[in-house]
């Protein structure tokens, strides 16, 4: 009865609405099951009674419309569409007669419905989740002093991972390749720094130090944006936190790298040089 | 103000103040010490911590903290205490969040959807692995672990029997504190699949999900 | 929870509490909402900020605070309101800064960065001689080594064949309680690393994803 269901909708011309919708971004959809269970909402059928030949083509229709889609991820995509372009074809054939015993398997269609189902309980979890007062949104505590990482409690517990990142933080800096060539420690001013780092903070998210890091070869600039991002914090430019005991130094801009009034650091510019010396 | 020396207004950066503690509380202050107490602390405390502290009994601490939440909750107060994790931690009140978020400025806190996912999957079936995670998202998730794991909502859980004994993933005290949960027994309760297989016992069998139900242990 | 199932329509991504502050703040809320913005800020906040924030006049802000100091004096709370050079401030009450002293005294556990790195080093490589770990430093880490052999986190672990014998390093099963280990075997690996390595832009807490909800248009 199913196959009879999706065969008279096939040919249905796609409905006003749906035309009318802006082009989406994959980045929209949080993987392949994502995409499906927003088509499936989308029809307002149950889970259990997908027309399968519709979802299929709905979803195919959808990658297509993708202006862009990340190479890396594609292969997720488009595995879940042969899975319904195989499950659609099923549907149409007629289904053969089956010997008793002999269809062990499970039927693909079933297996598809409860990866959905199991997927669309941790969504739903998840939404729960986000809906709970969270801490530094709905609820705040006292907020932490920045401090030195010495000061900072460990947690040994939850922190094999903290151990593990020492340890292969330590080998990457003795791999790391030797400069091929010197700058000039001219060219690192703190408020040049500190104004740099703000623009990298300027999309308002949480970065680490070791990203702000990622471009910069040599230990000099690394030690005056270290330095940069402590004065920044002391002057209130940046939000600055170890959430674990020698975990990743974090830094949230508190300003907008064009608002920020740097006028303070220039007294410090000869200390910092004589301290980066 | 002459005193103002031993006022303790930041965290971590006096020193001088932190002397032997001098035997037990009085009982009349032990409410009052334990609200400066819990003030000064940014991290949950528990009560076994404030006991030894205070130099009481566990019993006196959870009952001094008890007259705190009815003082805060009769004045109307816009901080209130909590029970988070494995201890007590004062918080804003959540309807001030909006005067709260403007006076401290800054981009709110987000936790994006994948992240949620991801903390869900782990929350209730831990210990899990990568390929799990996966498997029920139906993408990779390594990046999202690997953020968890920096932010110390997830931790490390030792390794599964699986063939190349994959690491597996569990969820930290940090979790319950952003989340505001107790224990593990405070998790939203996952929608069940017995619907499903009542109406068809021939599907093979589903996954059970391991969910702590009211009580922990 | 039957009709659970029915529920297509997808809850909408929630809009963070801590957007644009709307209007200003009730009356009624005001002392609250001032005793919670006092909280979650460590430095003293002016009188102006606080107007702003909230949208009220600055004489409503003072009296409110006003009312805030005579409801924590009324109460003998442990918190009290302070008007310092810059601003307000909220502070631990002076007499409870023995007791506040007490529970921050209580030190968490703490390594030194050069203890932790020799740690690391002696746990992922061991057994491994005072020269390796040098070598990974980059400096000298013979008094580190003898502390950590006194905290009984490291062992002596017999002698390398390398010239002049040097003594050998590894860890104890005190080090394995330590980071809640079973075996050493539970150390991430740099496979394991790679396996959370994929640098997906996802992975980074970005903002939420409004999700197109098919009724919402």
């Amino acid at each position: 009865m199913q196959a009879e269901r999706t065969l008279q909708v096939l040919p249905q011309p796609e409905p006003q609405a749906r035309r009318a919708e802006p082009p989406v971004h994959i980045g929209v959809y949080d993987g392949p099951l994502d995409l499906l269970l927003y088509l499936v909402r989308k029809e307002g059928v149950a889970l259990r009674e997908i027309p399968v030949a519709r979802i299929c083509d709905a979803y195919l229709r959808h990658l297509h419309e993708l202006d862009e889609i990340d190479v890396d991820k594609a292969g997720d995509y488009l595995a879940m569409a042969s899975t319904l372009c195989l499950l659609k074809a099923r549907e149409l054939l007629p289904k053969a007669p089956t010997i008793q015993g002999e269809e062990e398997e499970e039927d693909p269609r079933e297996a598809l419905e409860r990866r959905l189902l199991e997927y669309e309980r941790f969504r739903d979890a998840a939404d729960q989740l986000g809906r709970r007062q969270l801490l530094d949104r709905e609820v705040f505590a006292r907020p932490m002093e920045p401090v030195a990482a010495d000061e900072q409690p460990i947690d040994p517990t939850t922190d094999t991972w903290g151990l593990a990142q020492v340890f292969y933080g330590l080998l990457e800096k003795q791999s790391a390749p030797p400069p091929v060539h010197s700058v000039a420690f001219e060219t690192y001013t703190m408020a040049d720094t500190v104004r740099n780092m703000l623009e990298l903070l300027d999309d308002g998210e949480e970065h680490t130090l070791s990203e702000l890091w990622v471009d910069m070869p040599f230990r000099r600039a690394r030690l005056i944006t270290f330095l940069a991002a402590l004065e920044s914090a002391k002057f209130q430019l940046v939000d600055l936190w170890q959430r674990i005991h020698l975990g990743a130094v974090t830094l949230q801009a508190r300003v907008r790298a064009a608002e920020a009034d740097l006028s303070m650091l220039a007294d410090h510019e000869h200390d910092d040089r004589s301290a980066g010396g | 103000m002459s005193d103002e020396e031993n006022v303790i207004a930041f965290p971590a950066a006096e020193e001088s103040a932190a002397e032997e503690p001098s035997g037990s509380c009085p009982p009349e202050h032990l409410v009052p010490a334990l609200e400066a107490c819990l003030f000064a602390v940014t991290q949950p405390v528990p009560t076994a911590t404030l006991a030894a502290a205070l130099g009481v009994s566990e019993e006196q601490v959870t009952g001094a903290l008890e007259a705190l939440r009815e003082r805060q909750l009769r004045t109307g107060a816009g901080v209130r205490l909590v029970e988070v994790g494995e201890g007590w931690q004062l918080r804003t009140e959540p309807r001030m969040a909006t005067w709260v978020a403007a006076v401290r400025g800054g981009k709110p806190f987000r936790l994006s959807r994948p992240a949620l996912e991801t903390l869900a999957i782990v929350a209730f079936r831990q210990p899990v692995t990568k390929g799990d995670v996966d498997d029920i998202r139906g993408v990779d998730s390594g990046g999202i672990l690997r953020t968890l794991l920096d932010r110390g909502l997830l931790k490390l859980a030792g390794r599964s029997d699986d063939p190349g004994r994959p690491m597996l993933y569990g969820t930290t005290s940090a979790f319950l504190t952003l989340f505001g949960m107790r224990s593990l027994a405070d998790l939203p309760t996952l929608r069940d699949l017995r619907a499903l297989r009542e109406d068809d016992p021939e599907a093979s069998p589903v996954p059970v999900v391991p969910f702590p139900d009211g009580d922990e242990g």
